[in-house]
């Protein structure tokens, strides 16, 4: 459920990115509020973990497939959603910048969607209410399957909100939440299942790992939900904003600033080399109607070419270069 | 499992790429980030049926591979990671958008299949950006950078702490795993039985580490705070970069480069 | 029964392309054999054992165990005979109890549940470890894992066992009993140890490696006994064939007090 | 300078309520001593280590390191002066490289870079592993770690150093580099192992510990000569002194193969 760079414009992005640093300033506050320091490296470790634990495959019964742990809500039951959080923040931003998973500008999109909801919504609205009243392996089966295919639920739906109001992909709002949701919650309850049975596991053997965040974290379902409304008003607010406007983003906010609603920079530098074109035109005058999109168009890849052979140019001699260079290091 | 055991090959990999020299691994850190971001941010934001403009990016990448050493080879392993997602949406429009674009040798362009493609290049020019970063720019500096834009010190620790227990993590689940597979020598993924009881003993184990862990840097003194070391020291060359290519973005995002190459050879 | 049960012929490997750890490795085990396997940190005993079970699967040359050859696909059946003690036996153990560990392997392979509580039982007897059973692997002392490891690798019922340091962290008591268990197994053993003594009384040949190749392969008590060829490959004489003069072993280094 | 630099006296300790792991714990250590502390698995010799530098409080009795009474208040203190070597190094080393892993300590007792520097050298030249300083702790091996978990504790320079099973995990080679590293090194030692040819090397005194009790404390001669003391409390002669002859500690076991 990673989301990509390329599927978000710059003005989701960021506004994906605010939510989720105001979260995240919340939870270290609250999180250094009954710091302990040992608590720390705990929560290191436990997102080692749980990035560790994502990569095990589990073998399905009845399918030929296998799942994975859904990380949030087992470390919200073992650290407490604030901690939870952070140590989700810090997986989600290695699996980004090591292994490619998520990219930089999609991060605030992805905190959002696999930490957020599986962390206070998943945690706070439904593991907590079922599990305050005593454990049981039912109960935690109930939660953590509860908790896991409604936070995936909520994942998924942003997931195609955002790619929607970014405008880049043509897919159809409808037809993109039709496809995610189903398959979801699928996902959701494997993972859910495959959560419980690790939790179930701790709580029959080293119940003390669950029960110590408990009495830490005064529960107030009242407080969780202003909370969340608030930062549900305030993300809903910055993404209609952008949806309203041109989904090009950057487009749209200089539009905004310079008070024009196009930039035409490059006009005077057309004016400026027109007479060089004139001059300089090896290529037939090609005829495409009126139309001025597929005139720009046909320059434009001829254009692209000559930039591509420049860089395939211009590596080759860095190469020539460079291994000149080691040369002259190998003979010194 | 091969994914593991892959996974701990590509942290190493990375760790050795990253603590090389060249030219681009010397830059700050910060300058780094923030030209990568840039980079991120102007190559997304070229509107989707704006092909040859978004081509000109490709400027930033080849430089930087070139400048720094780094093997291009490497990075079309991780484009295969959030490659297939990206690919599957854009070969969806032209099925969702068959608005005609414009004829080319008889050929009708929709606006569905310029946004695909678009759709496509970004997806590869956004992930070589990343992994420019990361493999120019070890973990630590970039954390030291993180700190620098007022991070709060938590979060930085957590993700250094995370990155390096990592590979010990990954180590004993594939461990574990491979302990497991060679006494069910027919199964491909963990049997449901023992869900929890395999990553169960998992957890304890990294819980022991914790422990050990925090034992072993509460005896040489540490309070709470990583101190970074070798800090990098900002040089004036680190200011030129940065310059140079937030110049060079705004040049190939606001003028029709290509437009103008090609129009001198089109009329 | 053929009579060589292991055989291994211009085993060469490398983790990444640069660097080839075993180099030309060529070794047949015959079905009494008890091999110690020695050498320095690093000369790639372990990866040795690992390629031998099918763990490590990039290698040239030729691994054949009890007569197939090991591919991936024959894997599977492969492991069925091959019993492995990993080198930190912690993680072996996965199962929320020790008889739920041992029987695993053979639930596995499909045996009912009276032969599997046949086998459990047979296994537990064999190292003297019935107290253990209901026991939780993480509450367990480091030699108890120990020897919880080797039981559920012997309810496997293997032809060959290979172990990796196995008396690492075990008290002289618990490493005495692990070796009259091993004396008394009889299967084919590979035992890669810095435990020298050991090795002299469990096994009966002995090979030593040096930089990934094989240097010396011959009676156990030749090998050990033999000084300079221990000696130019980072090893030692088994210290009960050093005798007191064991100390004599003097640092190189001039004994002075160094003060920080 | 005080005459006795570690005071212990009637240390109680339980890590649950319920059992009792350290029993009246009494000794003293002086200036110039190296303590070898041995006893069976699970005695209770780490946890007294992990008491003595304080990761442990929930004592009963007193400990003293260098007239400095161990409570919560003066822990910063006393851990300065002690230096501790974990039985598994892995853990230990938590920096990117070796180099600022022995940094670690230094910077944070707040000494400037080029004093920092000047320890970190030090403490490399004098394990001589200059070599590793720019490697990466998880490409080294088992030996290595080891020693740099070492230069670690001497960047602190502390007055004692504390070492479990420093030698697991090392080959001869190594082993015996470490023993020469440890008899260089004039500070107070104490070094729990089940090595005892390592102890018989490295240290002048012995403690030996059995359920939580010191059975014996004195010149390590005396102890480790005396067979019945250590086979009545789950230990062995240190191979050097059992000679030959300990390949005839055969088996209680008649040595019958078995089939499985
Ligand atoms: N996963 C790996 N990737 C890359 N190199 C590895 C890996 N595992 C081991 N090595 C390297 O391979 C070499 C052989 O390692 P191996 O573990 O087989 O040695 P060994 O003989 O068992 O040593 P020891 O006595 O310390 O256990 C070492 O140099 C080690 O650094
Ligand atoms: N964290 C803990 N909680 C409860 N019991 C523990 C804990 N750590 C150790 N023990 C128990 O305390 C006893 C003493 O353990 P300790 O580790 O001190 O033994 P040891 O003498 O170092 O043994 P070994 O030679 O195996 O290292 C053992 O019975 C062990 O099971
Ligand atoms: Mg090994
Ligand atoms: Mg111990």
């Amino acid at each position: 459920m990673h989301m990509a760079d390329a599927l978000l414009s710059p003005a989701v992005g960021g506004a994906m990115y605010a939510a989720s640093a105001v979260t995240a300033i919340y939870s270290v506050k609250k999180v250094k509020e009954d710091f302990s320091p040992k608590k720390v490296p705990v929560m290191g470790v436990m997102g080692a973990f749980v990035f560790a634990a994502q990569m095990i495959n589990f073998s399905i019964p009845g399918t030929g497939s296998s799942g994975h742990i859904c990380g949030g809500i087992l470390l919200a039951a073992l650290l407490g959603p604030y901690a939870a959080f952070l140590s989700m923040i810090a997986i989600l931003l290695i699996q980004c910048l090591l292994f490619a998973d998520g990219g930089i500008l999609a991060l605030g999109c992805n905190i959002w969607n696999m930490a957020f909801y599986a962390c206070f919504f998943g945690y706070f609205c439904l593991y907590k209410p079922i599990i305050k009243n005593g454990m049981s392996r039912a109960k935690i089966v109930l939660a953590s399957v509860l908790g896991c295919v409604l936070s995936l639920q909520l994942g998924a739906f942003s997931v195609a909100l955002e790619t929607t109001i970014s405008g880049i992909s043509e897919l159809p709002f409808s037809v993109f939440v039709a496809a995610m949701q189903p398959i979801h919650l699928a996902i959701g309850t494997i993972e859910g299942l495959i959560t419980a049975a690790v939790l179930i596991f701790v709580f029959e053997t080293r119940p003390e790992l669950l029960n110590a965040e408990a009495t830490e974290n005064k529960f107030s379902l009242k407080k969780v939900l202003v909370i969340m409304g608030i930062v549900v008003v305030l993300v809903g607010g910055a993404l209609s904003l952008v949806a309203s406007s041109n989904p090009d983003g950057l487009e749209w906010s200089i539009g905004q600033v310079t008070g024009k609603d196009e930039l035409d920079t490059d006009v005077s530098v057309h004016a400026a080399l027109a007479d060089v074109q004139e001059k300089t035109a090896v290529l037939p005058d090609y005829s495409f109607g009126n139309d001025n999109i597929a005139g720009t168009s046909f320059s434009g890849i001829v254009g692209s070419g000559l930039v591509a052979g420049l860089c395939i140019l211009l590596a080759v001699i860095f190469g020539v270069y460079k291994k000149k260079k080691k040369a002259d290091v190998e003979k010194t | 499992m091969g994914k593991l055991s892959d996974a701990i090959y590509e942290v190493h990999y990375m760790d050795t790429i990253a603590g090389i020299d060249s030219p681009i691994h010397r830059v700050h850190p910060l300058v780094k980030l923030i030209v990568t971001v840039a980079y991120i941010w102007f190559t997304v934001s070229f509107n989707k049926y704006d092909v040859t403009g978004l081509i000109t990016m490709v400027v930033y990448p080849v430089a930087l591979f070139s400048l720094s050493g780094i093997s291009f080879g490497h990075s079309i392993k991780k484009l295969r990671v959030i490659l297939p997602f990206v690919i599957l949406m854009g070969i969806l429009n032209p099925f969702f958008n068959r608005e005609p674009l414009f004829l080319l040798y008889g050929i009708t362009i929709t606006e569905g299949m310029v946004s695909g493609l678009t759709l496509l290049i970004k997806g590869i020019l956004t992930v070589l950006g990343g992994y420019l970063l990361i493999s120019t720019t070890r973990i630590e500096a970039i954390c030291y950078a993180l700190n620098l834009l007022r991070v709060p010190e938590i979060l930085v620790t957590q993700i250094l702490l995370t990155y390096r227990y990592i590979t010990v993590l990954l180590s004993e689940a594939n461990h574990i795993f491979e302990a497991y597979s060679l006494r069910a020598p027919s199964q491909k993924g963990i049997h449901y039985k023992v869900w929890g009881s395999l990553i169960g003993q998992l957890l304890f184990r990294s819980i022991d580490r914790a422990t050990g862990l925090y034992d072993a840097m509460v005896l040489r003194g540490y309070n709470g705070n990583f101190r970074h070391s070798q800090l990098p020291k900002a040089r004036w060359q680190d200011s030129a970069y940065l310059l140079v290519w937030m110049a060079a973005f705004a040049v190939l995002r606001y003028t029709s480069l290509t437009a103008l190459i090609g129009s001198l050879f089109v009329r | 029964m053929s009579h060589h049960h292991i055989i291994c012929s211009n085993v060469s490997f490398s983790y990444d392309k640069s660097f080839e750890i075993l180099h030309e490795i060529s070794f047949t085990a015959g079905h009494d054999d008890a091999i110690g396997l020695i050498g320095a940190n690093g000369v790639g005993k372990s990866t040795l054992l690992r390629i031998l079970v099918g763990l490590e699967m990039e290698f040239t040359g030729e691994v054949s165990i009890g007569e197939i050859k090991v591919t991936k696909k024959t894997l599977p059946r492969v492991r069925e005979k091959i019993g492995y003690v990993f080198q930190d036996s912690e993680n072996q153990l996965f199962m929320p109890t020790v008889y739920e560990d041992i029987a695993f392997a053979p639930r596995n392979y499909g045996l009912d549940s009276d032969q599997v509580e046949e086998r459990v039982r047979h296994a537990l007897d064999l190292i003297d470890i019935d107290y253990l059973k209901n026991k939780q692997p993480y509450k367990m002392s480091g030699g108890e894992k120990k020897l919880a490891a080797i039981a559920t690798i012997l309810a496997m019922t293997p032809d060959v066992i290979l172990m990796d340091e196995p008396t690492i962290a075990l008290d002289p008591r618990n490493r005495r009993r692990l070796i009259n268990i091993l004396n008394n197994l009889d299967h084919i053993k590979i035992i890669a140890s810095h435990d020298l003594d050991m090795v002299l009384e469990t096994c009966n040949r002995v090979i030593l490696m040096s930089e990934g190749k094989i240097i010396a392969d011959g009676e156990t008590r030749e090998i050990l006994t033999n000084r300079e060829l221990l000696e130019a490959n980072g090893l030692e004489l088994p210290f009960c064939l050093q005798g007191e003069t064991g100390v004599s072993y003097k640092p190189s280094v001039p004994h002075t007090h160094i003060h920080l």
